[in-house]
């Protein structure tokens, strides 16, 4: 077995003897005898560092990952982007991936500074004011947003768009649960969403832009509703969308939250992601912001330094008090997002989202031609839709899959007014032959 | 000379060093002080799709008249940014990090390649279980292996890190007690919990109870007993605890907190201090986070990403998150199971799954007993580090310690001025990580310290020589060279007050000059 | 304290970073002073064959009693410690690297990953053929690039280097005479040549001759012409020459080296400057190496590997190395062939493969109009760069100059003892790899400047300030500052002639306490 | 396509204005106009980062890799080694890969001092005092060794063991057309060496251990053989060998050469490997070293520090009377040798050979039940062995890659003598299941 821990036999036998001890169980002569494992844990025994890898390749075998085995056009959520390989190469480095949270400042410039730079360029990409060091996923920075909000409205109702990603507002459910928002969802016409007409108790609007069906939202009419009500709009906004759609904070939102995926990192089964989190100026910055912030200063001898702020805010300080109770966050993932938004620069960003957006159109203009299936909104889309199908989805993306594509996503389980409806995602990875191969395949097995 | 240089050529050079520590000790320019406009480092592939532009494709009210303004840089000069604010980051890689309650111990290259592995990075998480039985099959092996190490019945992989795990706990703890139809409303935590413990807490719905420590630093069990009525939902425990003592009195602790019909919990940021000695089921505990990115050595990536699964006793499994990989004997597959009345999702998809993997390469490759070796050398390094420095610290809570220490440095500041902060600094002149400082509150002038079981007894030893050599210089000059202290960084002490005054969340071209 | 501390435990701490830049200026200790008898990192497969011991295994006679003595280090100690070598070596990746006639140009991460490729690095050299179609089509096609870019018809990729390459080239200038029977034994190169081309002569078994430059740096073609005789084998030039200088009577002096039957050998270093611009072939050239590791950017390594692969002429091709991989139209397949008068091997297998696989890469990524830009980048960087120092150093050879240029600080030296050494140390505290010193040999206090195409004109504007700034400050401290740097290196300025007098090329035990 | 080259259109015009130039092609106005490329080169346009990966991974799926697809039984001077993935995290390091030749002694303490372990480990694994910084390759290290032995002695002679591997003596005949060596062959008798009575005019023996049928030499023999002809004895040393086998520097070899491959390097279907060089103590070391060395020596302040010595007997120095033309070599391959021979350490290296030699024997038994299939030779080998076959090899080769193995090397062009045999190699990463089925298939094979 591969062996990291360095102490040879000789040096234990010093090391007790010095601490007169007689052998390693004395260590622990002072935990109760009843408690202590007898006989070892129930694990198999340690394996070489060629048989660990030899294990896992196997399981690599076992799966047909959406990029490469199949040809990916599902999204929802997780994009199969290209990752540059300076990227890779820049956010492997390893200072930046065996450090710890940067404490001590005169030790951890590098990854301060990097996460400086993040917060920069998020806020561009967002047209926000601040945001954070990065939050676990878009999940989480939905919650922490609607928190924030209701903090900050001192509110605890808040509406939630049924074009929000099925997973997030469930998981924005099951944290209700103990911080005792009332969750209200807005649901969805043609596409987009149908806020109520009372909002007079919210304190919160959350939005997506697009929305999971792949819809473009009225962000500014959101905004507009929830400065009538006194809430905050909290948008949930794609960073690669971003590149030619309007930032949702010069929309009116007041604070816009996210998944990073696209920028930096592969599929990787769903994680680590990160969760991006921004939000204009106001007075609840300083004391309901959640999560790390790093802000620019100078050291003793004046030279430009960066240190982490305003932690008053923060669990290890505030405690019960505290904005959030994030503490490990998703730094390495964070610094990527940041060396891939710089990689692409702002010619970049918008390429990336019109190349999505012409493989989607593209894309569109083939299925449709497929006796029986048709989008299933109305609404304009970027490079996500729905399209509805004469059989059921799962049947055929079943099918896809034989014919060596992953078709999309299901979406009659979340979405059952759709009827048999997908969603289908192209990236920028996707070519004409593999949009035709689609469509073809998608012809013979829907037939 | 005569011809004048035109204004588009100066500004920073992407390509000057006199940032890194190698060759200087200048600040390194922001990435967009290193921006000129129209240059770029991108390329998108040929795809064969008509080139219709922006206008065509987005509707007029959507269009944003231009994009976002990033900085415009060259992948050259892009690449040597990153590089240079590499060589002013310590790390794990570069020496010993004593940081108490972090865990800083090696992390295992192996792991990373397995982490690279195109059958595992490349799959979507919305991909049918039938096409990503080799994922499932992982999440199963490594849910199971977390039980045994624990001395649990079922897992939840999806925190993404311990205080998502802690949230997670308490929402099981909630869900529970509603399911018994009690309604609780306090949890008890020691007064020597980490941070993320109450404020998880209050986000579960709680209100946090502190319970005092005794003399030794332990749970005092008779105030817990005054404590503990059928309004407490549970206690949070630590056990080492924070000040990497072991709690001698958990089996009491526990019948206490189980006589109200309260739950008792287990932060198990310091796990790696009983692997294969004791486990928290045999304790009593009913709920456990792990930290992966603690215990099973996956790389802390400055700060994150991490991995908190959730581990509980059978009475509680069927409120865990879902959906959980299960295995099914009779179709020898896996399929995707949400325990039937699971609290819900806490992750986007099925949390860190590449942190995952890492860890269960690390339980893999120790198995049962190496995972007690890590017990035994993190325990051994630990006990034996406290020894050589005792004298020149002093130790409040002096029952043995388990896998770290928490010295007090408030002898010296009485008698020279000179703090823990001060000292920390100073250490860092030696070659070493300060360790965490001023924690757990219960200690004044506090050094919590983790030499962790991967560094070797010569730098154990070499730690202790440099503890002591700045201990008893600051004796002598009252604390002068450490005041000072560091001196050899990129940059010296920070002015934390200003960054907080006159907050600069994001770089702003005016105020920004390069004052190096 | 009281106890001792048992002996076994001191000694240098792997994990102590006190030499990392980052911390401090200590020496890093050697992998041997980490050594720990019975320490290790090692682990093997399982492969249930029977555990029989070494002497089941070797005959007595052959055993040795014990193993080679190397160094017992933890994985974690090998790692920091070479890590923290790392800190300790200036590269491209962290800076502009101004060596002339080296070509340190960035090496995009985009051929790293191709040279990652399982199905590129997994192949065994002796595969038969139709296992390894890939490679023999990678090898063919990035031949024919080659042929193309030097207008040239067929190429051996064997060569590691250039220096191989040259060597090959002459074997093949004397295969081919011997071929025309004619016995020959001088071989010309300019005085401003390269070291490895009067070495590749005496290898390839002809007496080195040397033509002098004229008054503008340039072969005296009129000395040449008078040492060209039918004893001459032929003639190695190097265009643009060392001196960063095109050879424009190219024409004049091929056509005299032909005249009396010699063959024009090209030394591809500098190729770079002529990308898409000019040929070899077109100008005459028979034989032509590349510096893949030049021109088409791969790793330098610390000096290697590179890749010398050398093009030729119709006539010439038949006496190529082999084999080759040549491609069979009609059974779409590719072959290995030998040329039928073949010099012969020389290369273990088919060269350094990997790196050949980085260099197309390059070349498909540029693509032919990018080349090019490489070359007007390259020469655009140099000529400016050139411009702006002009007036601070004297440019003994001032024709205009292609992808970099000759300053020499004679003046300097004269008017202020400063050696172009101390400018060149004094440049390092500026953040900048010093420029390639003392070469060629026909300028005196040479400076070679190379700024690359790679390097932003930000930072050529970055490097000319920092130069003048040098420069000036010389003139004004007399080069104290110059003759005392660098001080913020690892290490300051080290004693050659001890090294050479009392010679340590290997680590000996009573020889190493660090002195720092 | 990806561009490295920064420059913007307006930084081009504003270097021109500054340059007094109107457009690019002014910079090669001194050029002649007749030799200028007319219409570009007649290359492919560009391609995007993406485009390119993609060709390579088609390229990379037109190979069935030895280490991959097929199960490796070849090894012939390339071997199918586990590599640490420590060890490649370490050499990837990109300051060792970017770096130029250490000639900044101040800039470059990193790579001098990866050089100086490695030269020093690399003379405890040959039993040598004096090692170079490394050489191009196997065949390369050989011929450097046979000239500094013809420079050291004055004679040009030298015999060369038909047991050193083919390709080596193809390229130490392919380089003697110009140093003018006068190479004879001395033939293997029973798979080892038969040096002839009279080598009185021998400047040098050139022996392998174990030679390339995988047979183990008498280096003490012809030591003593050398010494009598007052010739230098170079031995090709295999470094996994020398796990287990006497150092040939104390079997009285003066020179020991070789291939480093095993430590630190995949198969890289050839290259880059590292040529090892390294000898004894001699009046030749300053004068006829070839390749770079690395010393230890003092900084001003006296701090340990390494630099690059004895220059004078290189190229750029010395120039046409140098002791090699070699300038650049292979050095990050050594260091990721070095970091290989230190993850090792002595018992691992010991392992290691003890666990090949396992493998080898274990197969041996196995083959030799084959009806027809029988050592080719009968000198003790070690973990490669030549086995004489009932079929062609080249038949029996190509029906075991259906079988999915790499069974060998086909002996029969090389060494006719053997008649129909084939080499086989095991590794410490064949398990006996790799064996069984590759004895099972062998078996069908040839029946
Ligand atoms: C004792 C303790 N509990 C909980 C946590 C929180 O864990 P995480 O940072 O993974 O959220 C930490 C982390 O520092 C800790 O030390
Ligand atoms: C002009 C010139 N020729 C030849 C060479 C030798 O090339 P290599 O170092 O690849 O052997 C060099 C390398 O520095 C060079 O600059």
């Amino acid at each position: 077995m591969p062996d990291y821990v360095p102490h040879t036999p000789a040096e234990i036998d010093a090391m007790l003897a010095f601490l007169g001890l007689d052998d390693l169980d004395d260590l622990y002569a002072h935990i109760p005898a009843s408690l202590r494992v007898a006989g070892g844990l129930d694990l198999e025994s340690g394996r070489s560092e060629s048989d660990v890898m030899a294990f896992f390749e196997d399981l690599a075998h076992r799966n047909h990952p959406a990029a490469g085995d199949l040809v990916c056009f599902a999204g929802g959520g997780a994009y199969d982007h290209e990752l540059p390989a300076a990227v890779r190469a820049m956010a492997g480095r390893s200072e930046f991936l065996t450090s710890y949270t940067p404490y001590q400042p005169e030790l951890a410039q590098g990854v301060l500074q990097a996460l400086f730079e993040y917060q920069t360029m998020l806020c561009s990409v967002t047209g926000m004011d601040i945001a954070n060091a990065s939050l676990y996923d878009g999940a989480s920075a939905a919650v922490e947003g609607l928190n924030l909000a209701a903090a900050a409205t001192g509110r605890s109702t808040v509406w939630v768009s049924a074009g929000i990603h099925p997973h997030v507002r469930a998981v924005i459910h099951t944290f209700a649960a103990g911080s005792g928002l009332d969750v209200r969802i807005a649901p969805l016409v043609d596409g987009t969403t149908a806020w109520p007409d009372d909002l007079a108790e919210a304190g919160a609007l959350l939005v997506a832009q697009p929305n999971y069906l792949g819809c473009l939202e009225d962000v500014a009419g959101a905004a507009a509703r929830a400065e009538a009500a006194g809430a905050l709009l909290v948008a949930y906004a794609d960073p690669v969308a971003a590149g030619v759609l309007n930032p949702v904070g010069q929309q009116g939102a007041h604070v816009a939250v996210g998944e990073g995926q696209p920028f930096g990192n592969p599929l990787g089964f769903g994680g680590p992601y990160v969760g991006l989190f921004a939000c204009k100026e106001g007075a609840y910055v300083r004391r309901w912001l959640p999560g790390r912030l790093v802000g620019e200063t100078v050291d003793t001898e004046g030279r430009r330094a960066y240190v982490l702020t305003l932690s008053t805010r923060e669990q290890h300080i505030r405690r019960e008090k505290a904005s959030s109770n994030v503490c490990t966050n998703q730094t390495v993932i964070a610094i990527a997002a940041a060396f891939h938004m710089a990689w692409l620069g702002p010619e970049g960003l918008r390429e990336l989202a019109v190349r999505c957006a012409r493989g989607a159109r593209y894309a569109r203009e083939q299925l449709v031609r497929i006796p029986g299936v048709e989008p299933a909104c109305l609404a304009p889309t970027l490079y996500e839709q729905a399209f509805r199908l004469p059989i059921p989805a799962a049947t055929a993306l079943e099918r896809l899959s034989e014919e060596g594509f992953l078709g999309g996503i299901d979406l009659s389980g979340d979405y059952p007014e759709l009827g048999d409806a997908f969603l289908v995602t192209v990236t920028e990875t996707r070519t004409r032959a593999d949009i035709d191969g689609f469509a073809a395949a998608l012809e013979k097995v829907v037939a | 000379m005569t011809q004048q240089v035109p204004e588009i050529l100066t500004g920073p050079g992407g390509g000057q060093a006199a940032s890194a520590p190698l060759a200087g000790r200048e600040a390194e320019p922001t990435v967009f002080e290193l921006s000129s406009p129209g240059r770029r480092a991108w390329s998108f592939r040929e795809t064969g799709i008509d080139e219709w532009d922006a206008a065509d494709l987005v509707p007029a009210e959507h269009l944003a008249p231009e994009p976002p303004a990033l900085p415009e840089v060259s992948e050259r000069d892009l690449v040597a940014h990153a590089t240079r604010m590499s060589h002013r980051n310590y790390s794990v890689d570069l020496g010993a990090y004593p940081l108490g309650s972090c865990t800083m111990k090696y992390n295992p290259k192996l792991c990373d390649a397995v982490a690279a592995l195109p059958g595992l990075t490349g799959c979507h998480p919305a991909q049918p279980a039938a096409q990503v039985q080799g994922w499932l099959a992982l999440l199963h092996g490594l849910s199971e292996a977390l039980c045994a190490v624990t001395g649990m019945a079922a897992a939840t992989l999806q925190p993404a890190a311990g205080a998502a795990g802690e949230l997670t706990g308490l929402l099981l703890m909630r869900a529970w007690h509603e399911a018994q139809g009690r309604q609780r409303s306090k949890v008890l935590i020691p007064d020597s919990a980490h941070g993320t413990n109450p404020a998880s807490v209050t986000l579960g719905g709680y209100q946090a109870v502190e319970v005092p420590s005794n003399g030794r630093g332990l749970v005092d069990v008779d105030r817990l007993r005054e404590l503990l009525d059928d309004d407490v939902a549970g206690l949070m425990l630590t056990n080492p605890n924070t000040l990497g003592l072991f709690e001698v009195q958990i089996e009491e602790i526990a019948a206490a907190v189980h006589e109200v019909g309260g739950l008792l919990y287990y932060d198990g940021a310091n796990l790696n201090a009983i692997l294969g000695v004791v486990r928290p089921g045999d304790m009593g505990f009913d709920i456990v986070h792990m930290n992966l990115h603690k215990t099973f050595a996956t790389p802390h990536g400055g700060g994150g990403p991490g991995a908190g699964p959730v581990a509980v006793t059978e009475r509680l499994a069927p409120f865990l998150p879902g959906p959980l990989a299960a295995y099914d004997g009779e179709t020898d597959r896996y399929e995707w199971v949400t325990p039937e009345r699971s609290i819900g999702r806490i992750h986007l998809w099925h949390g860190n799954a590449m942190v995952l993997a890492r860890a269960y390469a690390y339980i893999l490759g120790y198995g049962g007993e190496g995972l007690r070796r890590v017990a035994d050398g993190a325990v051994l390094n630990a006990r034996y580090l406290k020894e050589r420095v005792r004298g020149v610290f002093d130790f409040p809570y002096d029952d043995p310690c388990m896998h770290e220490f928490v010295a007090s440095a408030a002898g010296l500041r009485r008698r020279h001025r000179v703090k823990a902060l001060d000292l920390a600094k100073r250490f860092i002149e030696e070659g070493f990580h300060p360790p965490t400082m001023y924690f757990p509150l219960i200690v004044d002038e506090a050094l919590m310290v983790e030499p962790t079981e991967t560094e070797s007894p010569q730098t154990v030893e070499a730690m202790a020589q440099a503890l002591r050599t700045v201990v008893e210089e600051a004796a002598a000059d009252d604390g002068a060279r450490a005041q000072a202290a560091p001196v050899s960084t990129p940059v010296g002490r920070v002015d934390e007050v200003r960054a907080a005054r006159d907050l600069r969340p994001v770089w702003r071209p005016e105020v920004t000059e390069p004052s190096a």
